[in-house]
């Protein structure tokens, strides 16, 4: 077992945020942690990541309890939900910042961020700054620098969600081929039920702030646990194809008018 | 008619610049300012002003840090504390440092008992000039602070870096502008500080209080070699900082 | 409203805002208008032009006389003295032998650490060289061989009477040689030094004079009776309001001086130069 | 450790004031801020402060941005110009202003000739502090322009709206953070400034000028009320800012 | 004719960075203004909206001398190369400010801006912030802006150079969907030549600062009047397929290693 969440739960002032939540990430696992939105995932990450204390429960990685351990000491990678490249260094530069703190020595830090800015594709892109990428760019250079120190754990916090359509599309492929090619144990948390099922080995249902349902997407999706996680995962289903308000124009801004997050 | 306006502000900030040359012309400047007591004034002033800036700079921009990215019970009062030293005549401001730091306060006995004294020396200007001036750069590397993305510190922590690292890789180089007007603020007021220095130090002397002596000895007049001298030093070591923080 | 401007010794700032103003305004309706500096200063403002008040007040009769009798105004009233002697902080060693009264000032000062005693700057401000010329006719009033050199060697020159009593309230200072009415207004405790150089006896200017105090520019000061004196200035912009409040100095009602610390001598007050009509002592 | 050198300034900032609090005890501060004086300058304080705030706002914003914005030949020496009061003793700024509008100069005689003092009042002492307190936004403001991208306001202009139509509803509204700093320092400074006020307008008093007084009249404990009425004011007026600004 | 661009030429400093530029854009067509990076693209758009003063030459719109005019006075909408949204006002008050001074009424006002949000997909998005908003959300977004002074001439400077690959071929034809409906005279600047082509009723090839042939986009790349032209067109068409580092990833790598601008 990589990854151990148990009992996880947290209050913002008076307000539960996250009650009781448990669950287990494989070595190697791609774990989908689906739900609407304010439904507590982005807490989960946090609280994973170091960067919220849960008020109760703890985390175990690779065995360890890390619960108590500050953000820099948990070996787990993030790529947030919004953009956070290091605007003040090169895209090779991002990559390679988190190397230093995990001890690799000068040589093996350019060969390492060759071979990561390689496998997103950017490798002509290693001396521009982040704001001469584009979106899309953007994305796949902080999965690089997530990747680059090889974390025991990558927690991807609905990455895809600021993108255009067609562009997810393709970078949620993208980043399965990564996952497969790097073999990083990853919790991919998203609203989107269908990115959700086409990505995961697994997935955890969250509905406020508590589990809804754990299972293999088919499973799951085939005898739903609650009521909550068959309307919510059916909705990708069921959805009513609605008529834009120009017939004339169906198909083509459709297209565009569907992207963007939430 | 912005340009109209602003140009209002800069004649009136000019007129009495030139007035003041006009009326006291330029004459002996150099020769007022080869004397030692000028040299010495100026070397003081330099001296104190840089040090006074250099701890301003070094604790204020932490406590900018810190007041812009956490909260806790009683921070208002902090931020309070932190614009008092800028609303103080400086007079005030004076005597409240003598209150605490005087020879025969606690603290400056004890300090003198080791022999050091915190007034009337070297070290009682710097007190005085970073008690006025450390506002500056407090206030405006924690609005350069503020300015970034608290996320982008997340990312560095995830990164594998502590508090500290985060600090000085990534909050440090993107609040560097801010800093840097922060620090111009802070070393021009401390170059210029006058009143609190008068009642903490006014010796060894620096340049605004050999200005002052000046002036009660010779009027106006006196007043322009070590004002000049004040001004041109001031704005050649403003433009180092610049150069050297780009 | 009538109001009259006075730029004044800065030993004088309370006298004006809490003893004469007052008293002066509900005689005549006047408002004063007060504005401080070291005598110096205010000499120099006035002739550069920089100041333009109806009234000045000099703590230093002579210097207001040989600065501004001539250009500014051809004349002058002395309205009264003062004592000079020293306000210490009897929470130290200094303050509290002195406030015992066993012993004498001079063996008490002479124990003090370099900087315990404050003086004002005698290059800015008279109450500086005054302690210095004190300094020395102690030295022959009481026969001790060597006492100023001494001394002057422990004290320290700050700048001007703000910053004196201020180290001594402060806490920076055990003790100020100052004016009596200064301790006075700052309620710290004084002693006054004899009448042989506490400078307040005008019949003993002579006895004063044969103390000096040499500038740094090489001029030399002789010492003379705390005389303070005022003249309303030749543009005043109301002459005649500065000319009832000089009356009003010089005739003292209901001591009014007195109450402010300062001292009055049978001798006083004494005009210099033609008084402008309609003004009577 | 960024807590920690950040406390050692507050607790520097804090000792003196606790220290002189402690010293002179706040006993009979409400007595003596209900005398007449002590409202009289508070009254005084808070209007000019108020008058060369406004007026160092309404001129320096648009010089900062014209000066963000524009570059045209001797632009440095504007820019030095504007630091200038930053860096003068306020006595020279003081001594400066009066040589330009004393009574006696060309400007203060003619104005003195139609009725207009311009020291010795209202007048004055709002021309010293905005002499000395109107650098402050200016530098903060240009700043906070210099931070907007230029292309917002072709795109504003393309959209039909002149140079100044675009300066209100795109360059004001996204600097306002920074000119609300610059406005807070401008006011806090020029509650406090004594110096320039003292030479320039020493009647009518302000608080810092009654502080003067008092200070030299009844010492350090005399102080206390109208510098603590000096504190109370300006915070207050600058949470009223604050969240009239947000 | 819409706009005439006559005998244009602009110095920086020493440098000539526009020589004697003319060409002219008809009433309702679209003109593609194409060549390499820096041969004088973006300066000849700004002059024509009048941010940039040329040293000489003339600008005529609708037959009026508009080469002295402020850009305020020229009716001519701007869609520039980065993005210029408003971020202090909402999607619907972006597209409403150019209104204001074009002294529509509250009434016609909110009408024009449902009109213009429509046309462009993004009615849900009315009251979101710009940052809220995808890359090619925004870019929609500005179009809008634009169009809804309904000015005389509208010049987009390389309004797709910021996106990523896929997004910007739907773009593009989201673009010229826009400008048939809206039949709005448009000059195109691009330094693509694939897009120059697809879009444009004519051509305009820029070259050094200068014009270098202008005609329609086939008869142009048929008989091209200079080497230049001929290169410049003919090299989409010679480009080679070069073979990425990887051999199993060739087409997924491609498709996203090939997306934004120069
Ligand atoms: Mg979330
Ligand atoms: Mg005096
Ligand atoms: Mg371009």
């Amino acid at each position: 077992m990589t990854l151990e969440v148990a009992g996880l739960t947290h209050r913002y002032g008076d307000e539960l945020a996250l009650e009781d939540v448990s669950f287990e990430v494989d070595a190697g696992e791609i774990v989908g942690l689906l739900g609407p939105s304010g439904c507590g995932k982005t807490t989960t990450v946090q609280t994973i990541a170091g960067h919220v204390n849960s008020t109760a429960g703890g985390i175990h990685l690779r065995g360890e309890d890390i619960t108590a351990d500050p953000p820099e000491r948990r070996d787990v990678g993030v790529v947030f939900q919004e953009p956070t490249l290091f605007p003040h260094m090169t895209v090779a530069e991002n990559v390679a910042y988190g190397l230093l703190p995990a001890g690799v020595g000068p040589d093996e830090r350019a060969a390492t961020v060759d071979r990561y800015l390689e496998l997103v594709s950017l490798s002509e892109q290693r001396e521009a700054m982040p704001a001469a990428l584009s979106g899309g760019q953007r994305r796949r250079a902080e999965l690089a620098r997530a990747l680059a120190p090889q974390p025991d754990v990558l927690l991807l916090d609905e990455p895809l969600s600021a993108l255009d359509r067609g562009l997810r599309d393709r970078l949620r492929e993208e980043i399965a081929r990564i996952q497969r090619e790097t073999g990083v144990t990853t919790l991919y948390v998203t609203h989107d039920q269908e990115t959700a099922m086409a990505l995961s080995d697994r997935l955890v249902v969250m509905s406020d702030g508590q589990v809804a349902g754990i299972g293999e997407p088919r499973e799951l999706y085939e005898s739903p646990p609650t009521p909550f996680v068959a309307s919510f995962l059916g909705r990708s289903t069921r959805l009513p194809v609605t008529p834009p308000g120009d017939p004339g124009l169906t198909l083509e801004s459709r297209a565009l008018a569907g992207d963007g997050g939430t | 008619m912005p340009a109209l306006l602003g140009g209002l502000l800069l004649v009136y900030v000019a007129v009495p610049f030139v007035a003041f040359l006009a009326r006291t012309g330029t004459a002996d400047v150099l020769a007022r300012l080869a004397e030692p007591q000028a040299q010495v004034a100026v070397r003081n002033s330099l001296l104190t002003a840089t040090t006074s800036t250099i701890v301003a700079t070094v604790l204020g921009v932490p406590l900018a840090y810190v007041l812009a990215r956490r909260s806790f019970p009683g921070k208002r009062l902090l931020e309070g504390l932190i614009i008092l030293p800028l609303v103080l005549p400086p007079v005030v401001a004076g005597a409240m440092i003598l209150t605490a730091f005087g020879r025969f306060t606690p603290i400056g006995a004890t300090a003198y008992a080791v022999g050091i004294e915190l007034t009337g020396s070297f070290i009682g200007i710097v007190l005085a000039q970073t008690f006025v001036a450390a506002p500056f750069v407090v206030v405006t590397a924690r609005a350069g602070f503020g300015a970034i993305d608290e996320r982008l510190e997340r990312a560095s922590r995830s990164l594998g870096y502590t508090a500290l690292g985060t600090f000085r890789h990534v909050a440090l180089p993107l609040a560097r502008g801010a800093i840097l007007a922060g620090i111009t603020l802070t070393f021009a007021r401390a170059m210029g500080e006058f009143g609190a220095t008068y009642m903490v130090a006014s010796n060894p002397r620096t340049m605004p209080t050999r200005i002052w002596v000046d002036f009660i000895n010779g009027g106006i007049d006196a007043v322009v070699p070590v004002g000049l001298a004040l001004l041109a030093v001031t704005l050649a070591v403003l433009a180092v900082v610049q150069r050297v923080g780009r | 409203e009538s109001s009259v401007s006075v730029l004044s010794a800065g030993s004088l700032a309370a006298t004006f805002e809490d003893h004469v103003g007052p008293a002066f305004k509900s005689e005549t309706e006047i408002t004063v208008q007060g504005e401080y500096f070291g005598s110096n200063a205010v000499m120099r403002m006035v002739e550069d032009g920089t100041k333009h008040p109806d009234v000045v007040v000099s703590a230093d009769a002579t210097l207001l006389r040989d600065r501004l009798v001539g250009t500014q105004t051809d004349w002058d009233v002395e309205f009264a003295t003062n004592v000079l002697g020293i306000g210490y902080n009897a929470d130290t060693a200094f303050g509290s032998r002195m406030a015992a009264g066993e012993e004498d000032w001079y063996d008490l000062i002479r124990e003090t650490e370099q900087g315990d005693v404050a003086i004002s700057n005698p290059e800015q401000d008279p109450l500086g060289y005054r302690a210095w010329q004190a300094f020395g006719l102690a030295e022959r009033e009481h026969g001790i061989e060597g006492f100023r050199s001494e001394v002057w060697d422990l004290v320290e020159q700050v700048a001007e009477e703000p910053q004196v009593l201020g180290g001594v309230e402060g806490g920076s200072r055990a003790g100020a040689v100052v004016y009596g009415n200064m301790a006075r207004d700052h309620d710290i405790p004084f002693e006054p030094f004899p009448a042989a150089y506490n400078f307040a006896d005008p019949s003993l200017a002579d006895h004063y004079a044969t103390a000096e105090y040499t500038f740094e520019d090489g001029t030399t000061v002789e010492g003379r009776p705390i005389l303070y004196n005022a003249t309303v200035l030749d543009r005043a912009d109301a002459p005649e309001n500065g000319r009832r409040l000089v009356e009003f100095l010089a005739n003292n009602p209901d001591d009014v001086l007195g109450e402010a610390g300062l001292a009055t001598a049978d001798s006083l007050p004494r005009a210099h130069g033609t008084l402008p009509d309609g003004l009577t002592i």
